[in-house]
């Protein structure tokens, strides 16, 4: 698989597609079906299709598997300290209205970016370290 | 979304009865070749398909956000991580007698308890069931949009009238990384030779 | 309509039984988690069932129409799905361990050389 | 902060998980996690004290209350009674795991570990803080998944199989759970605790509250590990690592009990589950069955880890005991024994992850003549083996002296005999440690250089052993919060 150029072509063409539908996908969240998880299987996806491909060597050197646990770490602590932010401003835990200080709506749109933001770094995070954990495994080690 | 709303309604509906039995019997018959099939990797691809299917349905049943999850998790990341599971363990299941007597009588008293208890469980899509007329549902589709301003309420009410939820959905996602990491990393040799201790 | 909607539930809770029925039967450690996928996909399709108006479309909101399905079931399936992926890959990575420390993945064989120790 | 209470006691070991995988380093993972428990602890206590001068407290998260659909975060006395168990427990373990995960797990892994098992407390502590029927169902899984990943940890292969059965009996548990959620929501369409209480008498007599009511009654006794549902405990105790099997133990099965709790008492309403469900009739019996069976049992095992995992059972059988009675005195015992059982288990398995450190088994054979060699961790084993038989002066015989008194009071004479007589049983399996380790010749063999166990595991250990102690004699805050805890249920049943 790894040698075959329609497929790592191919690869090539449509992983930069696959990144831009995950952001689409994220940020279209707030009109349409979508949010921060679903988004964030997808940017994983671009990643398992580049991994499954180039072989998961390659992989590792465009994310290392510490950059994949730091994000998956990091999206709870977007998620967590927004939640403490709005506490600090005066509100109750994740009461994104306290955002913003006029406009409560707006603060609420914030709130509800930065959170799937967390989700997103969160699931991509996790979903890739997962993946390298099976597809690494008996490989590498051996 | 699903359907064309200029269409008549006793139309629609029919066709909705008609698709949703149809896929219900899909899913039926796919759930059903998963218990005989001894194949691991075909049965791996069937769960994709059950999940696939699955996904349909909720989009007839209107939750598009969940066709959407269940199409990306469970056909997408569960089938890759089956896969990838099987890689490793191998795929041959071991011949064993189909019907076992035990877990099928816990499964059909279980089962039998369920439908006794759907009896009198609110119809089918009525609008007056308690689950519509319920404060906090009118309260988001009444007030969402002005609230949070979100067109999509499944997203407001996901991130932000319960998005406390949702912060514990992410941290169970991060749990399951950790566990992954703390069972899979390291190197194999050194946990078969750490087996022996404590006999 | 109300035999109907039976139908539809009882459907499920088929479903959803066939899908224990794995997870309790089967000896396969992976099949056992095939079992659980679908014994939890098929509870929330009981739930998303509840959520369901006739006639009405999904819970995102536009001038074009005036009755919507629930949006709740639907945050709480979403939950639940991710949820679900998060046991499975724990438990994939338990049978991967599984199957590298006892050299089988059958459930029987397991118990045996657990008892001849 | 002081209003933010409720939530920062789930946040602080919550938000210190992903900074303990983040830093890499077990020992600075080690300290955060000392801080964070401890300072879940000291919430707990302020909340214990705020519940205990101004009533139960309630949190609206996102500013959201119940009405508009929010998730409500709500703490009376029993719950704030559990937050002190769990967070207790989880101060006193988490300093003790440095020593004993150094020497029970792979140095790179040590940093992960802290995060799971703050993981696992932030679970636990948001199950007892919510007042929502999902949000139960969502921390459960977090508290769970990290359970079935420390217990996964051990050395023993043993290990792993244990943690799959546990997974698959936890998930069906949860999808039951999850189902009874369902039908509860489908009927009312509500998820708020408070509110369902509200609706659930309101609706018109139905088939689908009962099964609701016995899903997510099995779901939860699946969790509890409540005999005939509880084969996957023993595997589970016996070959996790020392520090998690001491903190599961103490802490695990009893939020699985206070959820039980709530569900009949605060959802369902006491009337609903033990007049109208006849609750007591089912469950009464089960849990004379888990006493006994499971007290025989314990006293054939010869690994003292799952002799003591047997014993963990017949002790649920004991709370699950007080609560069938349905009397403020049974409830009273069975929260009191929520507490103390907590500590003596915990000294127990933790004097165990003593002799674990040093022996590398806790087979009976191997620990022959150890009393001489290890005499700080046999006796704070001592201390914790008194207290399980319930002798005079340590803290489970006042809960065995409540629940006595639950069962004569309720005329159930027989039923106060077999506890005196289960006593007994403990006595036996108690003594037949004790027998090998004071009273057997030391052969020579596997333990023969070993010497007593380090201080960093020895100071928890005997603060738990003092606990047993010091509530056997003076059981005046367990009491108080024990029946104010009942006075808080009782109050919104009837």
């Amino acid at each position: 698989m790894e040698s075959n150029p329609i497929l790592r072509i191919a690869t090539k063409i449509m992983t930069p597609y696959i990144l831009l539908f995950a952001l689409y996908v994220q940020f279209h969240g707030d009109y349409g079906p979508g949010g921060g998880f679903q988004a964030g299987v997808i940017f994983a996806a671009a990643f398992v299709l580049y991994a499954l491909i180039y072989g998961i060597e390659t992989a590792r050197l465009v994310l290392p598997m510490g950059v994949a646990t730091l994000c998956g770490a990091l999206g709870v602590l977007i998620y967590a300290g927004v939640g403490i932010a709005t506490m600090l401003l005066g509100g109750g835990f994740l009461e994104y209205g306290f955002l913003d200080s006029h406009d409560a709506e707006h603060g609420q749109h914030l709130g509800i970016l930065l959170v799937e933001l967390g989700v997103l770094t969160t699931v991509f995070g996790v979903m890739v370290v997962i993946f390298y954990s099976f597809a690494g495994r008996g490989r590498v080690e051996e | 979304m699903v359907f064309n709303p200029c269409k008549k309604k006793v139309g629609r509906w029919i066709i909705e009865i008609l698709i949703n039995v149809f896929l219900l019997s899909m899913l039926a018959v796919t759930a059903l070749i998963v218990v005989r099939t001894q194949n691991l990797f075909a049965v791996a691809m069937l769960t994709g398909i059950y999940s696939l299917l699955s996904a349909t349905f909720f989009t007839l049943l209107d939750a598009v956000d969940v066709a959407f999850t269940e199409a990306a998790v469970g056909a997408g990341v569960s089938t890759v991580l089956m896969l990838g599971t099987l890689s490793l363990v191998g795929h041959r299941q071991k011949k064993q007698r189909t019907v076992q007597i035990v877990p099928l009588l816990i499964v059909t008293v279980t089962g039998l308890i369920l439908m006794y208890g759907t009896l009198d469980i609110p119809p089918f899509g009525e609008a007056d069931n308690p689950v519509h007329l319920h404060e906090t549902t009118v309260h988001y589709l009444e007030e969402s949009s002005h609230e949070t301003g979100m067109p999509n309420v499944v997203t407001s009410v996901l991130a932000s009238y319960r998005g406390y939820d949702t912060m514990g959905e992410t941290t169970v996602i991060f749990t399951a990384m950790v566990g992954v990491l703390l069972l899979m990393s390291g190197r194999r040799k050194d946990e078969i030779g750490g087996t022996d201790d404590g006999e | 309509m109300s035999a109907l909607s039976f139908l539809n539930y009882w459907f499920v809770i088929i479903l959803m039984m066939v899908g224990f029925y794995v997870l309790i039967a089967q000896g396969n450690l992976v099949k056992k988690i095939v079992g659980l996928n679908i014994f939890q996909t098929s509870v929330f399709i009981l739930y998303i069932s509840a959520g369901k108006i006739t006639g009405g479309t999904a819970p995102i909101l536009d001038a074009q129409w005036s009755v919507y399905s629930n949006p709740l079931p639907h945050v709480l399936i979403l939950t639940a799905i991710v949820v679900g992926v998060a046991t499975s890959a724990l438990g994939l990575s338990l049978v991967v361990r599984i199957k590298e420390a006892y050299g089988t993945i059958e459930e029987d064989e397991i118990a045996r050389m657990d008892e001849s120790l | 902060m002081m209003p933010h209470l409720p939530v920062m006691q789930v946040m602080v070991p919550l938000l210190a998980a992903p900074l303990c995988a983040l830093v890499r380093n077990g020992r600075l993972a080690w300290a955060i996690a000392v801080a964070s428990s401890w300072g879940a602890f000291w919430i707990a206590w302020e909340i214990f004290q705020v519940v205990h001068s101004i009533g139960a407290i309630s949190y609206s998260l996102g500013g959201w209350t119940a009405s508009e659909g929010g998730i409500e975060y709500r703490i009376d006395a029993l719950g704030a009674f559990v937050l002190m168990v769990v967070t207790l427990v989880g101060a006193v373990v988490t300093p003790y795991a440095l020593e004993s995960v150094r020497k029970e797990v792979d140095k790179s892994k040590q940093a992960l570990f802290y995060a799971a098992f703050l993981l696992c407390l932030a679970g636990l502590l948001g199950i007892v803080v919510t007042g929502d029927m999902f949000n139960v169902f969502v921390f459960l899984e977090i508290s769970s998944l990290s359970a079935y990943a420390l217990i996964g940890l051990g050395k023993d292969r043993r290990a792993l199989r244990a943690s799959y059965q546990y997974l698959i009996m936890g998930s069906v548990g949860a999808t039951f759970i999850v189902i009874g959620i369902g039908m509860l929501y489908v009927m009312t369409g509500s998820l708020n605790m408070a509110n369902l209480a509200i609706l659930l008498p309101e609706l018109p007599a139905n088939r689908t509250i009962p099964v609701a009511f016995a899903f997510l009654t099995v779901g939860v006794c699946l969790k509890l590990a409540l005999f005939p549902l509880h084969m996957w405990l023993p595997n589970a105790y016996t070959f996790a690592p020392s520090a998690v099997t001491a903190f599961i133990a103490s802490t695990a099965t009893k939020v699985a009990i206070y959820v039980l709790l709530r569900l009949f008492y605060t959802v369902f309403g006491a009337d609903y589950s033990f007049l109208e469900m006849q609750l007591g009739t089912y469950l009464l019996p089960l849990s004379l069955i888990a006493i006994f069976s499971m007290s025989l049992v314990a006293i054939f095992q010869t690994n003292v880890k799952r002799m003591l995992a047997y014993s963990s059972l017949a002790q649920i059988g004991y709370i699950i005991l007080g609560i069938s009675l349905f009397s403020s005195t049974g409830m009273t015992a069975s929260i009191l024994h929520l507490f103390n059982h907590a500590v003596i288990k915990g000294c127990l398995f933790m004097a165990l992850g003593c002799v674990m450190y040093r022996l590398n088994s806790v087979e009976l054979d191997d620990m022959m003549g150890l009393g001489k060699k290890m005499p700080l961790t046999m006796g704070a084993f001592l201390v914790g083996g008194f207290g399980l038989i319930g002798v005079p002066f340590t803290a489970g015989f006042i809960s065995k002296w409540y629940l006595i008194q639950g069962a004569l009071e309720k005329g159930l004479w027989p039923v106060a005999v077999l506890v005196l007589l289960t006593s007994l049983m403990a006595v036996a399996y108690i003594w037949k440690v004790v027998e090998t380790v004071y009273f057997s010749e030391d052969p020579g063999s596997v333990n023969s250089d070993c010497s007593e166990a380090p201080l960093g595991l020895l100071i928890p250990t005997w603060t738990l052993a003092i606990l047993c102690v010091y509530f056997g004699i003076d059981a005046t805050l367990t009491t108080f919060g024990a029946s104010s805890a009942v006075a808080s249920l009782m109050g919104i049943g009837s």
